[in-house]
């Protein structure tokens, strides 16, 4: 009560009360409400009407293509078939206005509350709260909202990233049968996102977590009737629900230990679990299983590439702007308890670096456009893990917004590719893998608007100066080697190894996994652009630019790809160069992670200038080089298409199989558990002892008994009479002999 | 009224109910004899034996309303008598009642069947008033010789005849042994009167005489046997199988019950302060035949000899409130009696509905789908069945029953918790056969060829649907049973509780 | 609302009416005459029966509603108390209150039932009026479980539930039905018995002056707490066994998957729901507050805590293995049930809590499976998960509402789920912290086997041709399940009123236990 | 004295057991019981010389009783053996399980 009575009274004298921040419910409702409305009129439609009523009849599925459907489907979209002719959904129309509309105007709303918070710069949070969702004795759980600077930029970025894949979708998905439902599964993510970075305390934060994760789930296996699609969704949910553990268990501890688990509470709270302290540790560590899950890194990394099942735009927005960053939120928005444990900080860096170099390894050798995408997006996660778990929570920040960008635009942009390929094969009826990038090249005479916003992306990633990602990556780089130098993870331990080393080795990994990245983007791009045409001459005919609903998004994206660095100009720049105001980002979250970043950096010297500036120089020359690298050694013209190709060997084998990862949890972990199950559990133990022994087991002994009972009833009287006789000598014995 | 048993015109005023019977029994007899053999002159000796019974219970209750009592003598004059007399009767009145219908079907015309029933009655009248082990005897005699008879009446049957011979060799033999049990008590006590014996039994410190415990031995198996407890039970399923369908009804309900009666009055009057010997030997009787009879029923088929089985279990809870030998047992005693009778009574009136001519479709296959024609009969089927299992509410007064044996048994100065223990466990068991009787009628389809039993005869259906009635409406309202139980205990039996360690 | 009950005397006439609705609902509807199916446009024996039936459960349903106003949140007594002899000479009085507990449990089960109703629409075919009459009665059964307060009724009431549902399943059920009736009346019959013995025994060692027996509810709760600690123990071990099988505990589950999968529709629903809620309320009301001393005892706590931990892995594992749908939501339950036995036993307020909610949860999502279950029963005679698969094309509100209910099932947050589970393993982290981390595990395997379940059934190639033309929910069918859907939401996402009607009662039972488990502890006071 | 009598008349019931239990004829059988009969008879004769009359009056009662008792048994019999022409026990086994 307390608590509650606190709170209330302090977001009364908040400067964001009565402004228009007091509309923040309605960010996550407007989505919502989309959600309802589309997804009603999805069951309506299929409810009262089939879309196409001789759907039934046209089947020519391939069974040989199973590999392939899951890819045909994607251009038309035929919800599971190969089919013609496809009307649009009569809704569809509705839908093409609620869907993207509900976005528009929550970013609208976004826009209107981050200029009430500018100019109200709240040193607090802003928190409103509804009603009280799980009130038990001590136990406080509100449904309650907090806006401050972070969740406002994440808002920002959900929404207008959101809005924009919202709009290219009513592009993508314009044929699809499905198309009301996709809009309200999409509508329902953002939503549960929204929720994510908007619940004012754990409970409801993990309440848009699993949200996301279920909207995942649902988009993921969106073409559900391909049973690739569907393994996929379920493998993701599952692996998440694996990191989700570890976040509820890191709710129980906090809530066992300090008795709150609101954000406020537990920072208030957070130095009574002991600086340093195993316990604030092991919270850390269990939180992080969460993020793990949630963001991809290692151990749980694996569901991410199979995600590419969903529809691209899908990917763009939940596999690789928002969904899988909440991981480093989480971090960031619980910096008051990692940056009590520089173990834990430690052991976030050191997965972030380590994700990022393997996953960047396997991008190399990946042939499906998305899957590259994906294991991009795995390293470029394992980046912002490194800044957060440096304790650099901006530099964490600003990758996971310029990284929302510009893998945002190659999603979209890749998938104008897709769109373009799928047209082409189903114009030609060929079940060619239209995501193969063995089967595209020179495409950028078809598509040159794409292939220019993509070059821009590339050049991002691989951190070519002044674009967004050289800003974001840099910094969290140079962060690094800051720690290094002098802080209290330098001056901690992490499993023997002194904090200093292992920070210049995360280092080191960030430069390698830089120069890969720029490496495998290239490849990317020569492939999928450059040299011949693989496609095949009639396709050839096919292939064309997306309409501007899908380009627009995508000139957008371009443009927040260039100039998104300017979010935080390191002053080692503007130093040089006058490009703009410096360190807005961090100026902007230092209410939310200051105290943080400053407990972490405790003790840090000042990089001299010329270091750092020798710093950015060697990361730019490494990323030319990676780039120069895969220019000259990769040769587009002399590839072969896919059913042409042989199977990599050796290292590359290994490589282009994902280090035999997937196969290798399903022979140890899954199909071990089934088997158990199966014939040990449910056979032996269930059915066989318990049941089968013990239960109807007596259930027969007392039968056999009976039976034999009724044969020793011979109905002879002499038997009778003798048993009767044994009975008066036994009774007789009993009572006179004792 | 306190009568004299001393003068011979009080004593006889003391057996007034038991005489009325007798005399009645005796006219009608007479009666009978005169008349040629027809189906409606067996119905109207069975009509006018009716009303000699309800005379005779009207008879009882007034003695009981009264409230008399006697001074110590060869018979008691107590609610303990009353209370059994008025079961007997009621088990007697059933088993007329579905005699009609039977014999007609059967083709059984001689009258004196029934009045062989209320000869056989009058018998166990005597036994419960008995206090005196010659009237014991007589009693038992009475009873057994006529019931002898009463199996054997369908001549026709094979079986019929085969129960018989069985029945009256094997309790022949087994009288032999009480008798002798008898002579032994007597040779040791010097007495024949219960409670000159218990007094003599203190006065002499006879606790360990080898002649008085030798005879209370062979007492407990001549008693085990006419109750059917194991291991002197095996006479019990064929003898219920082989005989007429009502006279079963009447063995498993009333014959028992009155031995039960005469066993009780004996071991609490005569040998309270013998309870330490003969505890335990009645506790491992009760353990046994709990555990034979209900094993032993799950393997049975034969409509008849399952209910043969379940009595024997039956006899074994029974057993249970004896062990105790407490005021509380003897109350429950009587009320589990009640119950039991009402159960059984009903179960097999819906048999003797069910069968057909030549004792046919006792198999409990024959049942089969039953719900879908006689849905009736099969509900009140699945009521005795689930009163016999000690199922509240569906099961009625049945669950009381256990309920209060199991009370009983908790409550002894020693509480029997190990035999409670043992008395649910079984039960349990007995839900196999017993569920096996409804599953069939429920649960399995009717087969294509079965026949449909015909309508059955008015006086059986009431003798359903009383029983049913009976079971489900004391079964919610138990209450005032209870009370009258509570006061239908052997006049000597508060003396025993307290003396019981 | 709370004026217009108290104008209308309600607290004064509601629980013996609810007991007697379906009592007399039953008689009306097997006095109704009887309709050849033929004869009758569904092809249902008399369709009129199913119809008064239904509306009986709605009345009841509206009667019971009322106490969610009347009832006090702050007043953990009885309310509504009714107290009427019944059997003077044993000590025997029926006697019914509510309390935080109990109000759940009877709302749960009067809204339940008409949902079962409706689920049994159209598969009841014969013998019509005995179904219903037998839901009815049933229903007095489990509501008098729950109203109970004297321990005599409590068990009389306790076994009267167990006829109608034997011949529910027996006459009414599928293909190994009589094997799985007669498998669940004996299985709970004989632990029940044993508890017989054990009422008895306390209601003997309350006996008040004259020697009659108490078995009132309240006057054990404070006289049975002084008995020796063996005596406890065992006394403990009948009442432990009794509710542990119906529950079910590992290893006591084994009639569930039978009796669950035999059952028609309702059947399941109400054994499910309602019927598998005995076994836990019977925990928190009997077992824990009468025997504290031994309930709280470590070791036999440690025992049945593990019980309920292996509960709730193995029955997500075998559940996983499934071939069966039916018995896959079967096995479900062992799971969920294991949760709510850690709730109990972990013992904090949040965790009591969390095992209510999960118990009302449980009812509600297990519910709608089953009634899921049913309607692919209906329409394809097979409840094999490989039967199926791609579905959600041709059925998509069945895939919509099956989806949804099963993340319910699954622990999703929003939906009622979470809630409970996360009560239950917040608060037991603060007594349990190492064990509750391995019941945590159990969300993951809930997500593995539902999903791959609904994978295998809703998505996947629709590659049978007998599924082509599976038709969509129809209005009954979407009467049924929207309420619960309704009430999934709702609970998950509003549930403190809920929880605030039950947290006097829940805060009372843990203080007594443990006040009174600390007792006989004095001597590990120091440690 | 008494014990001797004691122990004749138990060794006469104990041969009339073993008759029982030996023989298959039921007229034998029936025979042996009364031989028992006899035997438990002669007890009580021999303990009225100690206790007075309530022994022989016993005696007379059971006297009077076997006579009964054998009237109705051997109609049984003559019953059984109009239906299968033998008394032998060992073949009346028709009821039994």
């Amino acid at each position: 009560m307390l608590l509650q009575t606190a709170v209330s009274a302090a977001s009364q004298a908040h400067p964001l009360s009565g402004t228009i921040a007091e509309w923040v419910w309605l960010l996550p409702i407007l989505p919502l409400a989309g959600f309802v409305i589309n997804g009603l009129l999805s069951l309506a439609g299929a409810h009262f009407g089939p879309t196409d009523p001789t759907a039934a009849e046209h089947e020519h599925h391939s069974e040989g293509a199973a590999d392939a459907s899951a890819i045909s489907h994607a251009g038309h979209g035929a919800d599971g078939d190969d089919q013609h002719a496809v009307k649009r959904h009569r809704w569809a129309g509705v839908v093409s206005v609620v869907g993207p509309g509900v976005l528009i105007l929550s970013f609208l709303l976004a826009l209107g509350i981050w200029q009430a918070m500018a100019s109200a710069q709240p040193a607090a949070p802003f928190i409103q709260r509804y009603f009280s969702w799980m009130p038990v004795g001590d136990l406080h759980i509100d449904a309650a909202f907090q806006l401050d600077q972070l969740s406002m930029l994440m808002i920002l970025v959900i929404t207008g990233v959101g809005a924009l894949i919202h709009v290219f979708s009513v592009g993508y998905m314009r044929d699809d049968p499905g198309y009301p439902r996709y809009f309200s599964y999409l509508n329902l993510f953002v939503f549960f996102m929204l929720v994510l970075v908007l619940g004012a305390n754990y409970p409801v934060l993990f309440v848009g977590w699993e949200g996301v994760g279920l909207c995942s789930y649902l988009l993921i296996g969106f073409w559900f009737n391909d049973k690739a699609n569907a393994d996929a969704g379920k493998k993701a949910f599952i692996v998440n629900r694996i990191g989700d553990f570890g976040l509820l268990v890191a709710m129980f501890m906090l809530f066992a230990n300090i008795g709150v688990l609101d954000f406020i509470g537990v920072s208030a709270k957070a130095l009574d679990l002991g600086a340093g302290s195993a316990l604030v540790t092991t919270i850390c560590l269990f939180m992080f299983l969460g993020c793990t899950g949630k963001s991809a890194q290692i151990p749980l990394y694996i569901w991410l590439p199979d995600a590419m099942a969903g529809p691209t735009p899908v990917s763009a927005l939940i596999h690789a702007a928002t969904m899988v960053t909440a991981g480093v939120y989480l971090i960031a928005r619980s910096s008051f308890l990692f940056s009590l444990s520089p173990v834990a900080s430690l052991t976030v860096a050191v997965v972030g670096a380590v994700t990022a170099i393997f996953a960047a390894t396997i991008g190399l050798k990946q042939w499906d456009i998305k899957k590259v995408l994906a294991y991009s997006t795995i390293s470029q996660l394992g980046y912002m893990f490194v800044g957060v778990g440096v304790g650099a929570y901006v530099s964490g920040m600003f990758h996971l917004v310029t990284h929302a960008f510009f893998k945002a635009l190659l999603f979209l942009g890749s998938g104008s590719v897709i769109h373009a390929m799928h047209a082409a094969y189903h114009r030609t009826h060929s079940n060619e893998d239209a995501q193969d990038m063995r089967n595209m090249g020179g495409l950028r005479r078809y598509l040159p608007v794409t292939c220019v916003l993509m070059w821009i992306a590339t050049l991002a990633i691989s951190g070519i100066p002044p674009l967004s990602g050289f800003m974001s990556k840099d910094e969290i780089l140079g962060s690094v080697f800051a720690r290094a130098q002098g802080s209290t993870l330098a001056s901690a331990t992490w499993l023997g190894i002194p904090g200093s080393t292992l920070l210049y080795i995360i280092y080191a990994i960030g430069l390698a996994a830089a120069f890969l990245t720029a490496v495998y983007m290239t490849r990317m791009m020569l492939y999928t652009f450059h040299g011949p045409a693989r496609t095949g001459t009639e396709e050839e005919e096919a292939l064309h630019e997306a309409p501007w609903i899908m380009t627009g998004p995508l000139v957008v994206l371009g443009i927040l790809t260039v100039f998104g660095g300017w979010l935080n100009l390191p002053e080692v720049i503007t130093g040089i160069i006058p490009l703009g105001p410096r360190e807005l980002l961090a100026h902007w979250l230092d209410p939310v992670v200051g105290d943080a970043t400053t407990r972490i950096a405790a003790g840090a010297a000042q990089v001299p200038a010329s270091t750092e500036q020798a710093l950015i120089g060697a990361a730019v020359v490494i990323a030319v080089a990676g780039i120069v690298f895969a220019m000259t050694r990769l040769k587009p013209d002399r590839l072969p298409r896919k059913r042409d190709a042989v199977p990599e060997h050796g290292f590359e084998g290994v490589v282009a199989h994902k280090y035999y990862v997937d196969e290798g949890i399903e022979r140890t972990i899954v199909e071990p558990t089934y088997a158990v199950s199966r014939s040990f559990l449910w056979r032996v133990i269930d059915n066989g002892l318990i049941d089968g022994f013990f239960v109807n087991g007596s259930a027969a002994l007392a039968r056999g008994l009976g039976w034999v009972g009724s044969r020793l009833q011979t109905g002879n009287v002499g038997i009778y009479a003798w048993v009767l006789v044994v009975g008066v000598l036994v009774m007789l014995g009993a009572f006179t002999l004792r | 009224m306190q009568f004299d048993l001393t003068m011979p015109a009080q004593l006889t005023s003391a057996l007034g109910p038991d005489l009325l019977l007798m005399g009645g029994a005796m006219v009608l007899l007479l009666w009978s004899g005169w008349r040629r053999e027809s189906d409606e002159h067996q119905r109207s000796v069975g009509i006018l034996s009716m009303v000699l019974c309800v005379l005779t219970m009207v008879a009882v209750g007034y003695y009981a309303y009264r409230g008399y009592t006697a001074s110590d003598g060869v018979i008691a004059v107590d609610n303990f008598r009353w209370a059994a007399d008025e079961i007997f009767l009621i088990a007697t009145l059933g088993t007329i009642a579905m005699s009609l219908d039977y014999n007609r079907r059967e083709g059984i015309t001689p009258g004196e069947s029934h009045v062989l029933l209320l000869f056989s009655t009058s018998g166990m009248m005597i036994l419960a008033a008995a206090r005196d082990l010659i009237i014991v005897f007589l009693g038992i005699e009475l009873m057994s010789i006529a019931i002898y008879v009463l199996v054997g009446l369908n001549r026709r049957r094979e079986r019929s005849a085969e129960g018989a011979i069985k029945y009256f060799l094997l309790g022949a033999f087994s009288t032999a042994f009480l008798l002798y049990g008898i002579a032994l008590v007597y040779g040791a006590t010097g007495a024949t009167n219960f409670l000159v014996i218990k007094a003599n039994i203190v006065r002499f410190n006879l606790q360990h005489s080898g002649l008085l415990l030798a005879g209370i031995a062979l007492l407990l198996v001549g008693f085990g046997f006419k109750i059917a407890a194991a291991p002197f039970h095996m006479w019990a399923p064929d003898v219920y199988e082989g005989a007429p369908t009502p006279i079963t009804a009447y063995m498993a309900a009333a014959v028992k019950a009155a031995a039960f009666a005469a066993f009780f009055r004996l071991w609490l009057e005569a040998f309270p302060t013998l309870l330490s010997t003969w505890h335990e030997a009645v506790w491992w009787l009760a353990a046994l035949t709990m555990i034979v009879g209900n094993l032993v029923a799950l393997a049975q088929r034969n409509i008849k000899r399952l209910l043969a089985y379940s009595s024997i279990a039956h006899a074994g809870y029974i057993l249970v409130a004896m062990v105790v030998g407490t005021s509380l047992g003897s109350s429950a005693f009587m009320f589990y009696l009640f119950a039991y009778t009402m159960a059984t009574l009903g179960a097999f009136a819906v048999i003797v509905a069910l069968g057909r001519a030549g004792e046919d479709n006792m198999e409990v296959e024959e049942y089969a789908g039953l719900w879908s024609v006689r849905p009736g009969l099969a509900v009140a089927m699945a009521v005795f069945m689930l009163a016999l299992l000690g199922f509240p509410i569906f099961g009625g007064i049945g669950f009381f029953a256990k309920w209060y044996v199991l009370e009983a048994a908790l409550k002894a100065p020693f509480p029997q918790t190990r035999l409670a223990v043992i008395l649910v466990v079984t039960s349990v068991v007995s839900a196999g056969y017993y569920l096996y009787v409804v599953m069939v009628m429920f649960m399995k389809p009717r087969s294509s060829t079965a026949i449909l039993p015909e309508r059955a005869g008015g006086w059986t259906r009431a003798v359903v649907w009383g029983s049913a009635a009976i079971i489900l409406i004391f079964g919610l309202f138990p209450d005032a049973l209870v009370s009258l139980t509570q006061r239908s205990t052997p006049a000597m039996s508060k003396e025993v509780a307290l003396r019981s360690r | 609302m709370a004026s217009f009950l108290d104008s209308i005397g309600y607290n004064l006439w509601v629980l013996p009416a609810l007991l007697a609705i379906p009592l007399v609902g039953a008689v009306i509807v097997l006095m109704l005459p009887v309709r050849e199916p033929a004869a009758t446009a569904a092809g249902v024996e008399t369709p009129a029966a199913r119809q008064v039936a239904l509306w009986l459960f709605v009345l009841e349903f509206v009667v019971s509603i009322g106490l969610w106003w009347s009832f006090n949140p702050a007043d953990t007594g009885w309310q509504a108390p009714i107290d009427i002899g019944w059997i003077p000479t044993w000590g025997v009085r029926f006697t019914l209150g509510v309390d935080g507990i109990a109000l759940m449990m009877v709302l749960l089960t009067t809204f339940i039932m008409p949902l079962s109703v409706l689920g049994s629409w159209t598969t009841i075919r014969t013998k019509v009026r005995s179904y219903y009459a037998l839901l009815l009665i049933l229903t007095t059964g489990m509501l008098g479980v729950f109203l109970a307060r004297d321990l005599f009724l409590f068990y009389v009431m306790w076994e009267v539930m167990l006829v109608p549902m034997y011949f529910i399943i027996g006459v009414w059920g599928g293909e190994r039905r009589i094997y799985a009736s007669l498998k669940f009346f004996i299985y709970t019959m004989l632990p029940s018995l044993l508890m017989l013995v054990a009422i008895i025994y306390l209601g003997l060692h309350m006996k008040g002056a004259d020697g009659t027996p108490d078995f009132s509810y309240d006057r054990l709760l404070t006289g049975a707490v002084g008995m020796p600690e063996r005596t406890a123990l065992w006394l403990f071990a009948a009442f432990f066994l009794a509710f542990a099988v119906k529950v079910p505990i590992f290893p006591f589950h084994t009639w569930l998957p039978d009796a669950h999968v035999e059952a028609p529709t309702a059947g399941s629903v109400i054994l499910a729901g309602i019927m598998l809620k005995m076994g836990t309320f019977g925990f928190l009301r009997f077992a824990l507050p009468l025997f504290p001393g031994a309930a709280m005892n470590p070791t036999i706590r440690m025992i049945i805590l593990i019980l309920a931990l292996i509960g709730i892995i193995y029955g997500a594992l075998v559940a996983m293995v499934q071939p069966d749908f039916k018995k896959l939501v079967a096995y479900s339950s062992v799971s969920h049930l294991g949760f709510v036995m850690l709730g109990i036993f972990a013992l904090t307020l949040q965790s009591v809590q969390g095992a209510l909610m999960v118990m009302i949860n449980h009812g509600i999502s297990t519910g709608a499976l089953f009634l899921l279950v049913g309607i692919m029963y209906e329409r394809r005679h097979s409840r094999l998960i490989d039967s199926y698969g791609g579905i959600a094309r041709v059925a998509p509100m069945f895939a919509a509402i099956l989806t949804f209910v099963s993340l319910s099932s699954i622990g999703l947050p929003g939906t009622n789920g979470f809630v409970g589970e996360f009560l239950v393993l917040i608060g037991s982290f603060r007594t349990y912290p190492v064990l509750t981390i391995i019941a945590t595990t159990g969300v993951i395997f809930a997500a593995v086997y539902l999903l791959w379940a609904i994978q295998r059934i809703l998505f996947n190639p629709l590659d049978k041709a007998e599924n082509e033309h599976l038709t969509d929910l129809n209005k009954r069918e979407l009467a049924m399940l929207v309420p619960l859907v309704a009430a999934i939401i709702w609970l998950g996402v509003y549930p403190a009123p809920v929880l605030r009607r039950m947290e006097g009662s829940a805060q009372l039972l843990v203080n007594r236990v443990e006040r009174a488990g600390s007792l006989p502890r004095v001597s590990e006071a120091g440690r | 004295m008494l014990a001797e009598s004691l122990a004749l008349t138990a060794a006469l019931f104990v041969i009339g057991v073993i008759g029982v239990l030996i023989h298959r004829n039921a007229i034998i059988i029936f025979m042996c019981v009364e031989l028992m009969l006899t035997a438990v008879n002669l007890t009580f004769v021999a303990f009225s010389r100690f206790y007075g009359t309530a022994g022989q009056v016993f005696v007379v009662f059971v006297m009077t009783v076997s006579a009964a008792e054998a009237a109705v048994g051997l109609a049984i019999i003559i019953a059984i053996f109009r239906h299968r022409q033998t008394i032998d026990l060992k073949d009346i086994n028709l009821l039994k399980g």
